[in-house]
C-alpha cells in the first residue's frame, strides 16, 4: 500500500508572467485516495492539467509508476493508466450514453483499421464484447436505465456519474477527478462518495481535487493543501483539520462543520 | 426488414440503365453519382470529425489530374540535356494512383489540420486548393495549363487477346461509379460504427475528454483526412476518365461549396445524408436548367443553404428519420443519436 | 433505410419528369450551338450567338432550308469546358441536332472533340485558334477561323511597314494566348527580329503592373498583346500610367477597338489591331454585299456595334452549316460532314472552303480565311 | 534598379488597399468570431455602386465613393441584422455556413443583375502618371492610396480614442464581461459588422475605377483578404496592416521576378509557411487556436 504510484517533483508551470504552480512536490500512492485542496486559483487544475499531459510545465517533472509523463500527449497518458475527469461537466453531450461508454472504451478495442473496412468476424466479436463491457460499467455507476438517452439529456448528477463511468472505461489504474461532486445535492454527494469508495476498493488509485469539504475528509486517506501555487501542508485529513496554517489560510470554519 | 429495404433500393439503382433509355438523363445520373462519391467523402471530414475543410476540391481534382497524368503520360523538360518521360500506364493503375496522391496530400492536410483549427484551418484548406489551383493552371509543362488535358483514355476492361471492352457508353460508367459509391458508402458505415469513427466523432463532440481516455487525436484525424482525401480522388478519378477533360476550373471553390451544400442539407453525420444531398443537387441543376439561368439557380442554391443552417439545421435525412420515428416508433439501435445534433 | 425509398422516389419521379417532352417537331432542322453566355468570356460568347440568330433569320426569311424551317438551339457552356461537355452533350443526345457550331474558345473546342468522335456529328469551329484542334485527328472538325499560325503568317506579310527591331509579348496564359506567343515569335524570328521578354497573366487578372515594369525594363518599340477586349483595355491603361511607350499590336481578333476607344480612350491612341472582320469599311470586303447586310442586321437589331467583330462568326458559321445541310438533301451528321467538304460559303470574313489538315485518314477541315490590320488614330478606327 | 524601385512602389500602393481589405475582416472576426464570407462581395458593391452612380447616374466621382461606402454600412447592418443576429451564440462553423450561402446568393445576384460582363468606371484624374525620377504612378491610384491610408488612420482614431472604439476593445477582449459591464454588445456587434463592410465597400469603391469591375472580382479580394488576416493574425488590426503591405510586396516581387503566373499564389504560399511555423500569425492576437 505504500508504494509510489505518482510522484510530482519541482513542478513549476507560469503563464506569461504569472506563476500559477511554484516548485510542488508531492506523491500519490498506491491504492489510496489523495485529495488536493486550496482555495480558487491555487493551482489544483493546473497541475492536473499537467499530469494528464493537457498543458506544459516550465520545469519539473512528472512521473507515474517508473515513467515519466513530460513531454506525453494526453492520450499517451491514458495509455499508462492515468485517467482524468474534468472540472467543467465534460461529455460527447450530442451522443447517447452507450455511445459516450464506447468512446470511453476506446482504448480497450484493438480493431484496425484494416479489419474494420473488411468487418471481419474478430470485430464484430469485439464490438459485442465492447458493449458488454459499457453496460457493466454503467451498471457499476447506476446509470443503466440510461443506455439510449442523449447524455446532455441526463440529469446533472447523472451527467457528473456518466463523465465518472467514462474515465473508468478507459481502465485507469490512476483515476483523476475534477471537482466531481460539485454541484450535487446532498444525497447525490452521499452515493457518489460511496461509489468513489467502491471503485478504489477495486484496485484503482484515485486523485481528487474537491471544494466540498464533506467529501475531501470523508474519503480520502490522505490531503495535500495548495495554496498560491505552493504546498502548504499534507497529511491525514485529521492532521490537515488541525492544521494551524491550513486552518488559517483556507479551511476556517468548514473544517470545524465537518 | 432493413436488409429486404437496402437490396430493393440497390437492385432499383442497377435496374436504371435497362429500363430508361434516354441517355442524357443516364449522364447526370452519372455526374450526380460522381459528385455523390465526393460528397460521401466529405461527409467523413465534415460530418464525422467535424473539420470543416474548405478545400476538399483539392482532392478531387488531385485525384483527376494524377489519373489522367498517369494514364496519358507526359515528360518534363527538367534540364535542357535531360527530359523525364513518363509512359503512359493502364487505366486502372492510373485511377489507383490517383486514388493514392489525394490520399497522400490528405495526410499532409491532416498534419496541419492538427496544428490549426476552427477558422485557421477553414483557411489554411482554402488556401491549400487555392495554390493546387494556380499551380495546375500555371505548371504548363506538366498540367497543359488552361488548355485542359485532354483525350484521356476511358476505362475499361479486357480479357488479354481475347476481348476488349472501352468504357466509350454511359452503361458502363454508370455502373463503374455506382458500384465505386457503393464501396464508399460501406466505407463510411463500417468506419463510423466501428471503434476508429467513434474515435473521430468523440474527437468532434469533445476534443479533451476523447483524447484523457485515450483517443490519439492526430491519428484519428490525419486517417480520417487521408480517408476521406483518397475518395475524394477516386471520385475525381472517375471524373476524368469519364468526362475525358481535366482543366483547373476543377479547383474552382463553387465545387467545394457545392460539396458542403450537398452534405449538410442532406445531413451531416449521418451515412445517407450525403447520397440524399448529393443526388439532389446533382440532378436539380438538370432540372433547373430549363426554369432558370445559372446565375439565378446560384441564388437559389445560396439562399437554400442558409435555409438548411436556419429551419433544418440536422439536415434532410435526420428530419425524415425523426419524423418516421416518431409516426413509427419502434426505436433503433446503433448509433441511435441524432446524429450531427450538436 | 425508408429515408433512401424516398431518394428512390425522388429519382424516379425526376426521371419521369424529364423523359416526358422529349418528342420533338420534324418541321424544323435544328443546329446546335454551344457558347459562353455566361461567365469570363461571356461578352464575345453573346456576340457570336447575336449572329448566329441574324444567319438563321436570313435562312428562314429566304425560305429555309429543304422546305424546312431552321431552328438554333443555342447552349450556354458557362466558360468552362466541362460544360462545354455537358451542352455538347445533350445537344446531340437530347435534341438530336444532326450539327453543331461552337465552343468558342479552343479550351472548350478541345473538351467537345471527343464527344463529336463518339457520336458521330459534325461541327463547325468559329472562333477557337489552336492548332491542335485540326490536327489531333477528329474528322468531324470543321474550323472556319484562323490558326494563331495563320494569322502570323499573313500578318508576317506586313510585318515590314512597322519596322519592329525587338519584340516583347504580353499574353493570356491559355491556349490562345501561349499558341499565339509561340506562332508570333516563330514569324518575327525568321524576319530576323528580336524577341525581348515573354509575359503571361491570367484571363482574370485586373493588375498587369508587375508584368509591365518588366516589359519597360526589357527595352524594345513593340509589344504584342493576345487576350480578350477587358483586359487589353486595362493593359493599355496601365502602360500609359507606367510610361511604357512600346508600340501595342493585338492578335486573336477579338480586341474590338471601338470598345477600347471608349474605354481606355487616349490610352488606346497608336495601337494597332489584327482583325477578321473590319466592319467600319463592309464595303471593301470580299463580299461587300454579304457583308453590308450582316452589318445592317446587326444595327437594326440594336446590338453593340463594338460586337460585329467576334459577331460575324456566328453568322459564318450557321450559313456554313446551312450550305453544307442544302448540298447534302438531308440533315444527317454523317451526310453533313461529308457535304462541307465541298462547300463554298459567301460569308462576311471572305469565301469559305475547307483544305485538309491532321493526320492522313481522319483529316479535320481548315478554312484558310482573311485578316485585317487596323489602328487607332485619333479615337476614330483607321486603316494604316 | 528603376524595375525593382517601380515594383516596390506599385507593392506600397496595392497594400494600401489590401490592409483596408484586411482591417475590415480582421475587426469583423476580433470582435465577433464570424469568418465573414460576404466580404469580398461587399467589396463587389463597393464597385458597382460607383458605377451605377458614376457611370450610369453621372454623379460626382467623390461623392459616388462616399455614397457606395455609406451603402456599404446600410448592407452590412442588414445582413448583420437578419443572418448573423439570430445565431448569436452558434458554432463558428454555423454561422460559416451561412456566410458561405450568403456570399454565393450575392455573387450570383451581382451577376443577375450586371451581367457577367466587366465594366470600367471613368475617373477625372489625367491619365499622364505623376513621375518621380525614374519611376512613375497614376494619379488615380495616388488618390486611391491617400484614400486608404486615411480610412485606416480613421479605424485606428475609432478604436483607441472613442467611446465606441472602447466598448470594441471590450467585447473583443471578452463578450460577457463586457455585456455584464453594461456594454450594448449587440448594437457593437452590428456597428463592427457594417463597419467593416464599410471598409470593404470603400475598397471596391477605389479598386473599382482602377481596374475594370465584374461580379466576380470579391473572389480574389476575399482570399487575399484572408491571406493577409491569417498573416497578421486574427483579430490584430497592425497585424492586418503590415500583413496587407507584406503581402502587396510579395505578390509585386513574386511577380517581377519569380513569374507573373504565381502572383496570385504568394498570398496563399505564405499563409501556409506562416501557419506550419507559426500557427498565431505574425501578431497573435489575443486568440488561442482551437
Amino acid at each position: 500500500m505504500t508504494d509510489t504510484a505518482l510522484s510530482v517533483e519541482g513542478l513549476t508551470v507560469h503563464f506569461g508572467g504569472l506563476v500559477a504552480v511554484s516548485d510542488v512536490d508531492f506523491v500519490v500512492r498506491e491504492g489510496e485516495i489523495a485529495s488536493l485542496i486550496g482555495p480558487n486559483g491555487a493551482g489544483k487544475t493546473t497541475a492536473f492539467n499537467v499530469i494528464t499531459g493537457f498543458l506544459q510545465a516550465s520545469a519539473g517533472s512528472v512521473r507515474y509508476r517508473g515513467a515519466s509523463l513530460d513531454g506525453l500527449r494526453p492520450n499517451d497518458v491514458a495509455d499508462l493508466g492515468v485517467v482524468r475527469t474534468f472540472q467543467k461537466t465534460s461529455l460527447f453531450s450530442g451522443l447517447s450514453v452507450i455511445d459516450n461508454m464506447l468512446i470511453g472504451l476506446h482504448r480497450r478495442g484493438r480493431g484496425r483499421v484494416w479489419e474494420i473496412l473488411l468487418a471481419l468476424p474478430r470485430i464484430k466479436a469485439e464490438e459485442r464484447d465492447l458493449r458488454m463491457q459499457a453496460a457493466a460499467i454503467l451498471e457499476q455507476v447506476g446509470l443503466s436505465h440510461r443506455g439510449g438517452e442523449l447524455a446532455s439529456d441526463l440529469p446533472y448528477g447523472e451527467q457528473r456519474l456518466l463523465e465518472v463511468a467514462i474515465a473508468l472505461a478507459a481502465r485507469p489504474s490512476l483515476l483523476l477527478l475534477d471537482e466531481p461532486a460539485s454541484g450535487m445535492n446532498p444525497s447525490e454527494t452521499q452515493d457518489f462518495m460511496n461509489r468513489v469508495s467502491a471503485i478504489r476498493d477495486q484496485g484503482t488509485t484515485i486523485f481528487l481535487v474537491e471544494h466540498d469539504m464533506r467529501v475531501v475528509m470523508g474519503i480520502s486517506d490522505r490531503v495535500i493543501v495548495l495554496n498560491q501555487g505552493i504546498i502548504l501542508a499534507e497529511g491525514t485529513p485529521e492532521e490537515i483539520r488541525r492544521h494551524p496554517e491550513v486552518i488559517r489560510a483556507y479551511l476556517g470554519g468548514a473544517a470545524a462543520d465537518a | 426488414m432493413r436488409h429486404a429495404v437496402t437490396a430493393a433500393w440497390v437492385v432499383f439503382l442497377f435496374s436504371i440503365p435497362l429500363w430508361m433509355t434516354d441517355l442524357y438523363i443516364l449522364h447526370i445520373l452519372i455526374s450526380a453519382g460522381i459528385f455523390t462519391i465526393a460528397a460521401i467523402s466529405l461527409n467523413l471530414l465534415l460530418g464525422y470529425t467535424g473539420q470543416l475543410s474548405l478545400g476538399h476540391v483539392a482532392f478531387f481534382g488531385i485525384g483527376a489530374y494524377t489519373s489522367a497524368l498517369v494514364s496519358l503520360g507526359f515528360d518534363l523538360e527538367l534540364t535542357d540535356s535531360y527530359t523525364f518521360v513518363f509512359a503512359p500506364w493502364p487505366v486502372w493503375i492510373a485511377f489507383i494512383a490517383g486514388i493514392a496522391a489525394a490520399g497522400l496530400f490528405g495526410w499532409l492536410i491532416g498534419k496541419i489540420a492538427f496544428k490549426v483549427r476552427g477558422a485557421y484551418f477553414v483557411i489554411v484548406t482554402i488556401s491549400f486548393a487555392e495554390v493546387v489551383r494556380l499551380i495546375s493552371l500555371n505548371w504548363v509543362d506538366l498540367t497543359e495549363g488552361p488548355m485542359a488535358l485532354n483525350n484521356i483514355p476511358p476505362f475499361g476492361v479486357a480479357i488479354p487477346g481475347l476481348w476488349e471492352q472501352t468504357f466509350y457508353q454511359k452503361l458502363p460508367n454508370y455502373y463503374l461509379i455506382l458500384v465505386v459509391a457503393i464501396v464508399c458508402y460501406i466505407v463510411v458505415r463500417r468506419l463510423v460504427r466501428s471503434r476508429a469513427g467513434r474515435a473521430m466523432i468523440g474527437l468532434r463532440e469533445n476534443e479533451a475528454l476523447a483524447s484523457s481516455v485515450g483517443v490519439d487525436v492526430t491519428r484519428y484525424l490525419v486517417l480520417a483526412t487521408v480517408i476521406s482525401a483518397a475518395m475524394a480522388g477516386a471520385a475525381g478519378g472517375l471524373y476524368t476518365h469519364y468526362i475525358r477533360i481535366v482543366d483547373p476550373d476543377i479547383f474552382l471553390f463553387i465545387y467545394t461549396v457545392t460539396m458542403v451544400i450537398m452534405v449538410v442539407t442532406g445531413g451531416k453525420g449521418t451515412t445517407a445524408g450525403p447520397v440524399v444531398g448529393g443526388l439532389l443537387f446533382g440532378i436539380l441543376p438538370e432540372v433547373l436548367r430549363e426554369f432558370a439561368s445559372p446565375e439565378v439557380q446560384w441564388v437559389i442554391y445560396g439562399v437554400f443553404m442558409i435555409a438548411v443552417v436556419f429551419f433544418l439545421p440536422q439536415g434532410i435525412v435526420p428530419a425524415v428519420t425523426s419524423w418516421w420515428k416518431a409516426r413509427f416508433a419502434a426505436p433503433e439501435g446503433g448509433l441511435g443519436t441524432p446524429e450531427g445534433a450538436r | 433505410m425508408s429515408n433512401l425509398k424516398r431518394v428512390a422516389l425522388f429519382v424516379a419521379g425526376i426521371a419521369l419528369a424529364a423523359a416526358a417532352p422529349i418528342a420533338g417537331s420534324a418541321e424544323t432542322i435544328k443546329i446546335g450551338v454551344t457558347q459562353p453566355l455566361t461567365g469570363a468570356v461571356a461578352a464575345s460568347g453573346n456576340y457570336v450567338a447575336q449572329g448566329a440568330k441574324i444567319a438563321e433569320s436570313f435562312l428562314n426569311a429566304s425560305g429555309g432550308l429543304l422546305g424546312k424551317k431552321v431552328q438554333l438551339i443555342i447552349e450556354d457552356n458557362k466558360s468552362n469546358p466541362k460544360e462545354a461537355v455537358a451542352t455538347a452533350e445533350k445537344l446531340i443526345v437530347r435534341d438530336k441536332v444532326p450539327a453543331l457550331m461552337g465552343a468558342w474558345s479552343s479550351t472548350y473546342t478541345l473538351a467537345v472533340m471527343p464527344k463529336l468522335m463518339e457520336y458521330g456529328v459534325p461541327m463547325v469551329v468559329e472562333t477557337s485558334s489552336s492548332g491542335k484542334i485540326t490536327t489531333s485527328g477528329n474528322p468531324w472538325i470543321f474550323r472556319i477561323s484562323p490558326t494563331s499560325a495563320m494569322e502570323a503568317q499573313s500578318f508576317g506579310t506586313k510585318v515590314g511597314q512597322f519596322n519592329i527591331k525587338k519584340a516583347n509579348f504580353l499574353v493570356v496564359n491559355n491556349d490562345w494566348g501561349l499558341g499565339a506567343s509561340n506562332q508570333f515569335q516563330k514569324m518575327l524570328k525568321s524576319k530576323g527580329i528580336a524577341v525581348g521578354v515573354v509575359e503571361t497573366m491570367d484571363a482574370k487578372a485586373t493588375d498587369m503592373s508587375a508584368q509591365l515594369a518588366k516589359i519597360k525594363a526589357a527595352g524594345g518599340d513593340t509589344v504584342f498583346v493576345t487576350t480578350g477586349v477587358e483586359q487589353i483595355t486595362l493593359v493599355l491603361k496601365q502602360m500609359k500610367e507606367q510610361r511604357v511607350t512600346q508600340r501595342v499590336i493585338t492578335t486573336g481578333g477579338s480586341s474590338s477597338p471601338d470598345q477600347l476607344i471608349a474605354q481606355a480612350g487616349a490610352a488606346a491612341e497608336g495601337s494597332f489591331h489584327l482583325l477578321f472582320f473590319a466592319p467600319w469599311f463592309p464595303g471593301s470586303a470580299p463580299n461587300p454585299e454579304v457583308a453590308t447586310a450582316f452589318v445592317n442586321e446587326w444595327n437594326k437589331r440594336g446590338h453593340n456595334f463594338a460586337g460585329l467583330t467576334e459577331g460575324f462568326r456566328g453568322h459564318d458559321g450557321i450559313m456554313t452549316i446551312a450550305a453544307a445541310i442544302k448540298a447534302a438533301g438531308k440533315a444527317e451528321p454523317k451526310a453533313i460532314q461529308k457535304a462541307l467538304w465541298g462547300v463554298k460559303v459567301d460569308g462576311v470574313n471572305g469565301d469559305i472552303a475547307f483544305i485538309k489538315q491532321g493526320p492522313k485518314g481522319k483529316e479535320s477541315a481548315q478554312n484558310i480565311p482573311n485578316v485585317y490590320v487596323v489602328t487607332i488614330k485619333s479615337g476614330k478606327v483607321a486603316l494604316p | 534598379m528603376p524595375e525593382f524601385l517601380q515594383h516596390l512602389l506599385n507593392a506600397l500602393i496595392l497594400g494600401g488597399t489590401y490592409a483596408l481589405l484586411g482591417i475590415g475582416l480582421t475587426l469583423i472576426f476580433g470582435i465577433m468570431r464570424v469568418v465573414n464570407f460576404t466580404h469580398g462581395e461587399l467589396y463587389t458593391f463597393g464597385a458597382y455602386m460607383v458605377f451605377f452612380f458614376v457611370m450610369v447616374l453621372g454623379v460626382n466621382f467623390f461623392a459616388s465613393i462616399l455614397l457606395a461606402m455609406a451603402l456599404g454600412v446600410a448592407l452590412g447592418a442588414l445582413i448583420e441584422f437578419v443572418l448573423l443576429r439570430p445565431l448569436r451564440g452558434a458554432d463558428i462553423d454555423t454561422t460559416m455556413l451561412v456566410m458561405i450561402g450568403a456570399w454565393i446568393a450575392m455573387q450570383n445576384l451581382e451577376q443577375f443583375t450586371w451581367t457577367g460582363i466587366a465594366k470600367s468606371i471613368d475617373h477625372p484624374f489625367p491619365l499622364d502618371p505623376l513621375v518621380i525620377g525614374e519611376v512613375s504612378v497614376s494619379w488615380v491610384r495616388v488618390f486611391v492610396f491617400a484614400f486608404a491610408v486615411l480610412l485606416i488612420a480613421v479605424t485606428y482614431l475609432l478604436i483607441h480614442w472613442t467611446r465606441l472604439g472602447k466598448a470594441m476593445r471590450a467585447t473583443f477582449q471578452d463578450r460577457e464581461t463586457a455585456a455584464l459591464m453594461g456594454v450594448n454588445v449587440k448594437g457593437i456587434h452590428t456597428l463592427t459588422f457594417a463597419f467593416g463592410s464599410c471598409l470593404a465597400a470603400a475598397a471596391g469603391a477605389l479598386l473599382g475605377p482602377v481596374f475594370v469591375v465584374a461580379p466576380t472580382i470579391g473572389d480574389l479580394a476575399a482570399l487575399k483578404a484572408f491571406a493577409i488576416v491569417i498573416l497578421g493574425g486574427l483579430g490584430s488590426i497592425p497585424g492586418a496592416t503590415l500583413g496587407g503591405f507584406v503581402l502587396g510586396l510579395a505578390e509585386e516581387l513574386g511577380a517581377g521576378y519569380v513569374s507573373s503566373g504565381y502572383r496570385d499564389a504568394m498570398g496563399f504560399l505564405l499563409i501556409i509557411l506562416v501557419l506550419v511555423f507559426k500557427p498565431t500569425g505574425l501578431f497573435a492576437a489575443k486568440e488561442r487556436i482551437g
